[in-house]
């Protein structure tokens, strides 16, 4: 595969490249928010080229079962989001909360950023993965600092020094999987091609996998925003502009949660390391149920929406901490429905911040009544994340407990725990927000509920029928992660 | 097409596909409701389309139960995608579908009526068919995806109805209590189902039923599924959201959660007890008699309290339940010790007053909801006279009462009468300790119908009779024909299983032969139309001769009077003992009325405390006499509760607020805490 | 040839209940007043009063309503039908099959049922004062009555007064400890379902004090005839319980030839005069109780009848 | 020769777990950024040196850039920062110099004994520059958590960079693509710092973290 072919992966690394120099450039808003659409669709096109020919693996570029799912949801919630984007955009620039400059660095970001995770999910080589996953990391600090207010500074402050130590950490497990993997596989880049590593890891040496995997799984973890590591992920959800939210929740913690399972996919093959499993299931557990019991005292209404992210990274972490065939489809299907459903919801919570011109949920009252579209939005949302049966989320949420419960009973039951725990916070502040009196303006949102009704729809359908062929995408992954 | 001939006709009606593609014009009603929710016509356009379907559904439901059909399996590609979304129409369900679509089309007709005076129609009229859809869909389900699926989607509808009218501060918290009392009864069945389907994922009811699982996994399921479906239909410490979301609803909404709505979890129940739970325990009887007894005194004591009439009877649902309950862990015990016929007797009791209590329940809700749309008011202490205004209201109201509060003729009587003869049955029963139980519960069941006997004399006496208390009262007026209707067609149907109570007990007995292994004899076959629980010599109930009877002497009474008596009458002012004209206020209202019950029950039970707040000598300002109650249980186990959480959220929330040093301590914790892990056991 | 038989004992039943109800009530007032060394009325005063009443012009409150006119005739064909179910001279009647011991309970409790509601009717305290503390004797008394007919119909094997009759006739009965309990306890409820004098004074016209006669305060002429004759009917109800239950010697059996009927009317005219002294003894060797008292009185009552079944429950031969 | 190799790398390695205890001994700001400097310093030497056993030529480079830019252009670019910002001198120390000190010796020793636990076929000098470098990370990280200033934040997190370098270039036949991306990432991240600082300058009067934790998000 010469790197000049025009096949589907060097477009979906160089659509978003391009735009991102010539988004750069240009002055205009309204156009360069028109232009970051088309290039997320030309990208979201490219993804989808990947089902039609299938580029076979080299050194660098590797097109398997586990990613080519998350590449197409990744192009396809990053679209949905440029389209949300372009709205709230138009919106900010009136309020004077963004100035023209600052918009041309937020678009030429918006595209390096899906550079970074697009590269990050078809990479090879591990070492390839983590600078892709670094850049992403800092474009999005960029973004969260973006408006310039005190909490936003600190926020993206916090985000840079955490991101960055766990970064670095990640960056000494690579090293160290590097080191096990030199003596059996020989030097130079050989060490770090995720595909000769699978064949071989069985010889490599078990200690130098167990201390690499536990750094890759704390280094990655905080990027993923596993509890111990979590303390950036609400303050940047809260300040960054929605769209990054959005971003943030729905893709970067899934492309930082791939990392890990394409390490947890390498130990697991090593019979002699430790078993990933049970720490995976601890880390998801505790995320769950602490992320569970924050939601109750949250007062804005993006960062509850940031925990409620933390706790559902949780579940899928605890899903494929479990294993087996059924809990593992449950952990993807998860993913992607918690992406899906999270960016819907940032888009519906992104207008409501907008047209209530507040964050606070004490200041937004009765939203099924002033605004409808919105109101019933957000419900439906809310409704889809706290696991409500017709859609998708309760599928995957279903299959976990059952098939926990039926060989670690205790586990279940703390898991239903969280999962109770979460579901009253939630709803707590759910009748806070859509129901009750009416507080603040009225004045009708002019709001794409497009990208936002989309979501929710396609949840709702994999809720009640979930397409073959996804579901012996997720079958034979689900048997891959072992 | 040609037009199927008779026999074709049997082939496709009484199918689940039939009742599927039923429950799909049901959504297409929701969202027609949701597109013209606003204009005038989409109310009565949705409501009769709904009385429509539930129609279609009822006939065919009814045919199914009555022809004894063999029980008829369906298969959807949705749901789980291994396993598809199975359906399934067999006896059980096709009485529970009987019951669904009766009250369905009651409340329909009576929402045409009463719906167009609703203030916020277009929040009700998309859930209202999708509310019908989800519970028809609920007694269909044959796979534990399925059937999940639509009782959370029952629940949502129905949580989106309670909070219609959202404005008011209590109903959102209504709301809000209730939703998480429903998601934490599905995370139980979902434990439930998961402890049955085992860790390769049989979900299929058809594989659950195949390998029935031990006596310790069973015992564990029945456990999560009386806490799941105990919190449904509000078995007594899961039942404090019940009052407060049911009367918050619409009038025809409540009168469907509080009638139907607590049956599906009743099927739920009977599903696993009875069919996927394999062979029960003897002491599983006890456990659901001791609840169901417990449920039935509690709800009572608190109904007698009340003077909000829709949560009046809300509390009664619980009472009523409880009465199910006891019948049921009455047909357990009698199983788990092989007495087939004395289970069949109580299986049939039960069933019976599932039934019943559905009829009379809707019944009283519609009346409280005419009350409701009449005066504008749901506190009986503003009310009184509406006899005088509202007659048929009145009369029909009173037949619910009658019936609830099992006064022979009518069909609470019939069904109290089959429970009480099951306990007279358990003597037999070896067990010790429901041999000490089952009096004890007996007695329970007694006191329990008594004191709903006395709240109804209140309900009713305060409500319709004496002198209209508030202006509202006063010129309340008759609601419209439909609602009369579906009113009066409910109380022709208590009437007539009051009379023939035998026609109910055969239609049930196939169901309880599946259920469980025997059936109660004929009832239609004993001379002069009385049923008879066990064997002749036992004892027999003739509901008709009684009937007759009563009639009979009550026109021979008449006659003679006329013939004898002066016909002379004089309306005179009340003689009240020689007070000249005393106020309305003068009445005993709510309060006053169940004084003394409260003295003699409530001070243990409730905390009841009565406090008398006389003004100084000097000023005019009136006395005051304050009765302040407390829900123990609600004080006992979910203040706790809330408090606990509350207090685990407050200490982690300081997490929230810490500096990036300390969030970087927490990562190095990790780190350090996890290379110890590794080099101990690496 | 039998239904007719069949049919005219049981007129013959009914009309018996209707004749002999007033005259026991007279029988029990002329004791009690010759029990206070007064002449008192003459037995057949029942009789007249009722005469006059249904003569009377009806004084009807403005605020009556339908419920008001028709409850007397509801409460008083429940309470005949109910009274002519209980045997008197005979068991094995046409219709006794047609309704166990509980539908008769349910039969006097369908009539307090509107007895109550009547006495809410018209607006005025007092009908509320009586319904309120009738609701809460009501709710005591009936659950005691339910737990007696559990006791009975353990030892009996059924609830049909019939077969409790004569299984009570059978001689290897023996005494049993939980029946010496129901009867006690049946004795409590009667007086207290019958308005007598621990529990409210039939006699007292004093405001505070009457419960029964609270509600019946604003009937007048044909209807206040009425309820009286159903309120005797009632005691004679009671008598007429206690005497077949539990002093079961003299009833005829199913179809016994006209001598049996006479002598089980003999009998049973006997056990009348016996119930009436014993009442009359009663009533006026004790004082009435105080109202919020009652409770520990008719829990009394439940406890008994509840310890007889539990009795019953635990060792059948107990 | 073998024997001689090992014993530098090894000396050099043990050198840089030294100096990094000596960052932690050190409570003014100027000291630290001196050791600092010489904690690159022994980093390039070493690096210089498995660059040379090796017989790698790209891990010259890797030591040029450690040295020109660690050693003299950031230290200097801190110093001028500090004394135009005005921060005050010393260095807070949330637990106290002798807890902080005890800790690092305990982590080393954590590190040794995760690390001694690899089968004997990783040859040894592999294994000990990977504890050696484990060492370095984690004192890193410990003078990270101690410190309530700013600036000897990152100067901690630049340490735990060093410790990063070396374990990179003690794995033979490491790719340059690894390398140059480290690099590539310090120079971003002093950047952005840079702005960070100078952001947070314009809006407090102080470099100090803790001043900055009072504006946290949901307080108000």
């Amino acid at each position: 595969m010469n790197p000049l072919a025009l096949d589907g992966v060097t477009l979906v690394l160089l659509i978003p490249a391009g735009a991102a120099l010539l988004l750069a450039i240009l002055p205009g808003y309204r156009l360069s928010a028109f232009l970051n659409v088309l290039a997320c669709l030309a990208t979201f096109v490219a993804a989808l080229s990947f089902f039609v020919r299938k580029p076979e693996p080299s050194d660098y570029f590797l097109i398997d079962d586990l990613n080519i799912v998350f590449i197409v949801l990744n192009t396809f919630v990053g679209f949905t989001t440029s389209i949300f984007s372009a709205s709230y955009i138009g919106h900010e620039i009136e309020t004077g909360r963004l100035t023209r400059a600052q918009l041309r660095f937020y678009h030429a970001m918006y595209q390096i950023m899906m550079f970074g995770m697009n590269l990050a999910l078809i990479s090879n080589n591990i070492g390839l993965m983590w600078v892709a996953v670094e850049l992403a990391t800092l474009t999005t600090v960029m973004m969260v600092g973006i408006y310039g207010t005190h909490e936003a500074i600190e926020a993206a402050w916090k985000y840079f020094i955490l991101g960055s130590v766990g970064i670095a950490l990640a960056l000494f497990g690579t090293i160290l999987v590097y080191m096990a993997a030199q003596p059996v596989v020989g030097e130079g880049l050989q060490g770090m091609v995720w595909t000769v590593l699978i064949e071989r890891v069985a010889e490599f040496d078990p200690a130098l996998l167990n201390v690499a995997f536990v750094f890759l799984l704390l280094g990655y973890g905080t990027k993923v925003g596993l509890a111990p590591m979590h303390g950036w992920l609400p303050d940047a959800h809260a300040e960054g502009p929605t769209p990054i939210s959005a971003v943030l929740s729905g893709l970067l913690l899934n492309v930082a949660l791939f990392a890990v399972l394409r390490f947890k996919m390498l130990l697991a093959a090593n019979p002699a390391a430790i078993a990933p499993g049970p720490l995976l299931a601890l880390l998801g557990l505790v995320s769950l149920i602490f992320a569970a019991f924050m939601l109750y005292r949250r007062r804005d209404i993006k960062r509850l929406f940031a925990y409620s992210s933390i706790e559902h990274m949780g579940i899928i972490t605890f899903a494929f901490g479990m294993g087996g065939a059924l809990a593992n489809f449950a952990g993807l299907l998860h993913m992607t429905m918690h992406s899906l459903t999270k960016s819907g919801i940032f888009f519906a919570v992104g207008h409501i911040a907008q047209v209530k011109s507040t964050q606070k949920i004490a200041d937004i009252r009765g939203l099924t009544e002033t605004h409808p579209m919105l109101g019933w939005g957000l419900v439906f949302g809310v409704a889809a994340i706290a696991g409500a049966p017709p859609f998708g989320i309760f599928m995957s949420e279903f299959l976990v407990v059952t098939s926990t419960f039926a060989r670690a009973p205790l586990l279940a039951g703390l898991f239903i725990f969280g999962l109770l725990v979460a579901f009253g916070a939630l709803l707590l502040r759910l009748h806070e927000i859509a129901f009750g009196e009416p507080v603040g303006s009225r004045a009708p949102a002019k709001a794409s509920y497009l990208p936002m009704f989309a979501h929710l729809a396609l949840v709702l359908c994999a809720g009640l029928y979930l397409p073959p062929a996804l579901v012996a995408w997720f079958q034979a992954v689900a048997r891959l992660l072992g | 097409m040609t037009l199927p001939k008779v026999t074709d006709l049997t082939a496709w009606t009484m199918t689940p596909q039939l009742l599927l593609s039923c429950v799909v014009v049901l959504l297409g009603f929701a969202l027609l409701g949701a597109a013209i929710g606003r204009r005038r016509s989409a109310s009565p356009l949705v409501y009769s389309g709904c009385a429509l379907v539930s129609a279609l559904l009822l006939a065919n439901a009814l045919g199914a139960l009555l022809l004894a059909a063999p029980p008829r399996t369906a298969w959807l590609a949705m749901g789980l995608p291994w396993i598809g979304a199975h359906f399934r129409l067999d006896g059980l369900s096709a009485v529970f579908l009987v019951i669904i679509n009766l009250g369905a089309l009651a409340a329909s007709l009576y929402a045409i009526g009463c719906g167009r005076h609703e203030t916020a129609p277009h929040r009700v009229l998309p859930f209202f068919p999708a509310f019908l859809a989800g519970m028809n869909l609920v007694v269909l389900a044959d796979d534990a995806f399925t059937f999940l699926v639509s009782w959370e989607f029952m629940s949502l509808v129905s949580w989106a109805l309670v909070l219609t009218h959202h404005r008011e501060r209590e109903n959102t918290r209504a709301g809000y209590v209730y939703i998480l009392m429903a998601s934490f009864g599905t995370l139980a069945l979902l434990l439930g189902f998961g402890l049955l389907a085992g860790p390769d994922g049989g979900y299929a009811f058809a594989s659950m039923r195949e390998h029935p699982p031990t006596p310790m996994i069973a015992s564990a399921a029945l456990a999560l599924v009386l806490m799941g479906a105990g919190s449904k239909a509000g078995l007594a410490p899961l039942h404090v959201w019940l009052p407060l979301a049911h009367p918050a609803a619409p009038s025809h909404v409540s009168a469907l959660m509080s009638g139907v709505m607590t049956k599906v979890a009743v099927y739920v129940f009977i599903r696993f007890a009875f069919d996927l739970l394999g062979p029960p325990q003897w002491w599983w009887g006890g456990i659901v008699l001791f609840v169901g007894g417990v449920t039935s005194i509690l709800g009572v004591l608190f109904a007698l309290m009340q003077h909000d009439l829709k949560r009046l009877l809300a509390y009664h649902t619980v009472e009523n339940i409880g009465i199910i309950y006891i019948g049921l862990g009455l047909a357990l015990a009698f199983q788990a010790n092989g007495m087939g016929l004395a289970a069949a007797l109580a299986l049939t009791a039960a069933l019976f007053h599932v039934l019943n209590h559905s009829l009379f329940k809707t019944l009283l809700f519609f009346g409280a909801g005419a009350v409701l749309t009449a005066t504008g008011e749901r506190d009986m202490e503003h009310l009184g006279g509406l006899i005088h205004r509202m007659p048929w209201t009145a009369g029909l109201f009173l037949t619910g009462a009658a019936a609830i509060s099992a006064l022979p003729p009518l069909n609470g009587f019939a069904s109290e009468w089959l429970t009480l003869q099951a306990v007279l049955l358990s003597p037999e029963l070896p067990q010790w300790a429901l041999k000490l139980l089952i009096p004890a519960v007996g007695g329970l069941l007694a006191l329990s119908a008594a004191l709903a006997a006395a709240c109804f004399v209140k309900a009713f006496g305060v409500t319709f009779l004496g002198r209209p208390r508030s202006p509202a009262a006063a010129n309340a007026h008759e609601v419209e024909l439909w609602s009369l209707t579906s009113m009066g067609a409910l109380a022709l149907l208590c009437f007539a299983f009051g009379v023939l109570p035998g026609a109910a007990i055969d239609a049930i007995g196939p169901v309880v032969e599946s259920a469980v292994g025997a059936r109660m004899p004929a009832q239609l076959a004993i001379p002069w139309l009385s049923i008879v629980p066990v064997a002749e010599s036992r004892s027999s109930y003739n509901g008709l001769l009684v009937f007759g009877f009563i009639i009979t002497s009550t026109l021979l009474v008449v006659l003679a009077i006329h013939r004898f008596a002066s016909h002379r009458l004089r309306r005179v002012p009340a003689w009240d003992c020689g007070f000249p004209d005393p106020s309305p206020a003068t009445q005993y209202t709510a309060e006053s009325f169940a004084q003394p019950l409260r003295r003699v029950f409530g001070t243990r039970l409730m905390q009841a405390r009565e406090a008398v707040h006389m003004p100084s000598p000097g000023d005019q300002s009136p006395a005051r006499l304050t009765v302040d109650l407390r829900d123990l249980v609600w004080d006992g186990l979910y203040a706790p509760i809330s408090g606990a959480v509350g207090y685990a959220a407050d200490r982690l929330n300081r997490l929230q607020f810490l500096t990036v040093r300390r969030y970087l301590g927490l990562v190095f914790f990790a780190l350090v805490s996890l290379l110890l892990v590794l080099a101990i056991w690496g | 040839m039998g239904i007719i038989t069949a049919l005219t004992t049981q007129f013959a039943q009914m009309l018996l209940v209707l004749l002999l109800a007033p005259l026991f009530t007279g029988l029990v007032r002329k004791l009690k007043a010759r029990l206070l060394r007064r002449q008192g009325p003459p037995l057949i005063q029942p009789y007249r009063d009722l005469a006059r009443l249904l003569q009377k012009e009806v004084a009807l409150a403005e605020n009556a309503s339908w419920l008001f006119r028709a409850s007397p005739y509801l409460i008083f064909s429940a309470t005949w039908v109910a009274a002519s179910l209980v045997p008197t001279f005979a068991t094995g009647l046409m219709f006794s099959w047609s309704a166990d011991l509980i539908a008769i309970i349910a039969l006097l409790g369908s009539a307090r049922f509107f007895l109550a509601l009547a006495g809410m009717d018209v607006g005025t305290s007092f009908g509320g004062i009586g319904s309120s503390r009738e609701s809460m004797i009501a709710s005591l008394a009936e659950p005691a009555m339910i737990m007696i007919v559990f006791t009975l119909a353990l030892v009996a094997g059924s609830t049909q007064l019939s077969t409790m009759a004569d299984i009570m006739r059978a001689p290897e009965l023996g005494l049993r400890v939980s029946l010496g309990l129901a009867l006690v306890a049946l004795i409590l409820v009667a007086l207290a379902e019958n308005a007598r004098i621990p529990v409210d004074n039939p006699a007292t016209h004093l405001e505070l004090t009457m419960v029964h006669e609270a509600m019946v305060l604003e009937y007048s002429g044909r209807h206040l005839a009425l309820i009286e004759f159903a309120s005797s009917l009632k005691l004679l109800l009671y008598v007429s319980l206690i005497a077949c239950v539990f002093v079961p010697w003299g009833l005829a059996p199913a179809g016994a030839e006209p001598a049996e009927y006479w002598r089980g009317a003999g009998l049973y005219a006997g056990k009348l005069v016996i119930a009436g002294v014993a009442l009359a003894l009663f009533e006026s060797s004790i004082a009435k109780m105080r109202v919020f008292r009652l409770a520990d009185f008719l829990g009394a009552a439940l406890m008994l009848g509840l310890l007889g079944t539990l009795l019953l429950f635990v060792a059948r031969s107990l | 020769m073998s024997g001689l190799i090992f014993d530098v790398a090894h000396l050099l390695a043990g050198g840089l777990v030294l100096v990094s205890f000596m960052m932690i001994y050190e409570d003014r700001l100027y000291g630290l950024l001196n050791v600092f400097a010489l904690h690159a310093v022994v980093l390039s030497a070493s690096v210089a040196w498995q660059a040379y056993t090796q017989g790698a030529p790209h891990l010259y480079i890797t030591a040029a850039i450690a040295l020109l830019f660690k050693a003299m252009i950031i230290p200097y670019a801190l110093h001028r920062m500090i004394v135009r910002l005005g921060v005050h001198r010393e260095v807070e120390v949330t637990v106290g110099i002798a807890p902080t000190m005890l800790a690092g010796i305990a982590l080393v020793a954590l590190s040794m004994v995760v690390m001694l636990q690899m089968t004997p076929n990783v040859d040894r000098l592999a294994r000990e520059d990977l504890a050696f470098a484990l060492a370095v990370v984690l004192l890193g990280l410990l003078m990270m958590v101690t410190r309530r200033n700013a600036v000897s934040l990152v100067v901690g997190f630049m340490s735990l960079e060093n410790g990063l370098i070396l374990a990179a270039t003690g794995a033979k036949g490491m790719p340059l693509v690894v390398e140059i991306s480290v690099a590539f990432s310090v120079l971003i991240a002093f950047i952005v710092i840079g702005i960070f600082l100078f952001r947070i300058r314009e809006r407090f009067d102080t470099v100090d973290v803790h001043a900055l934790d009072s504006f946290r998000g949901e307080r108000n």
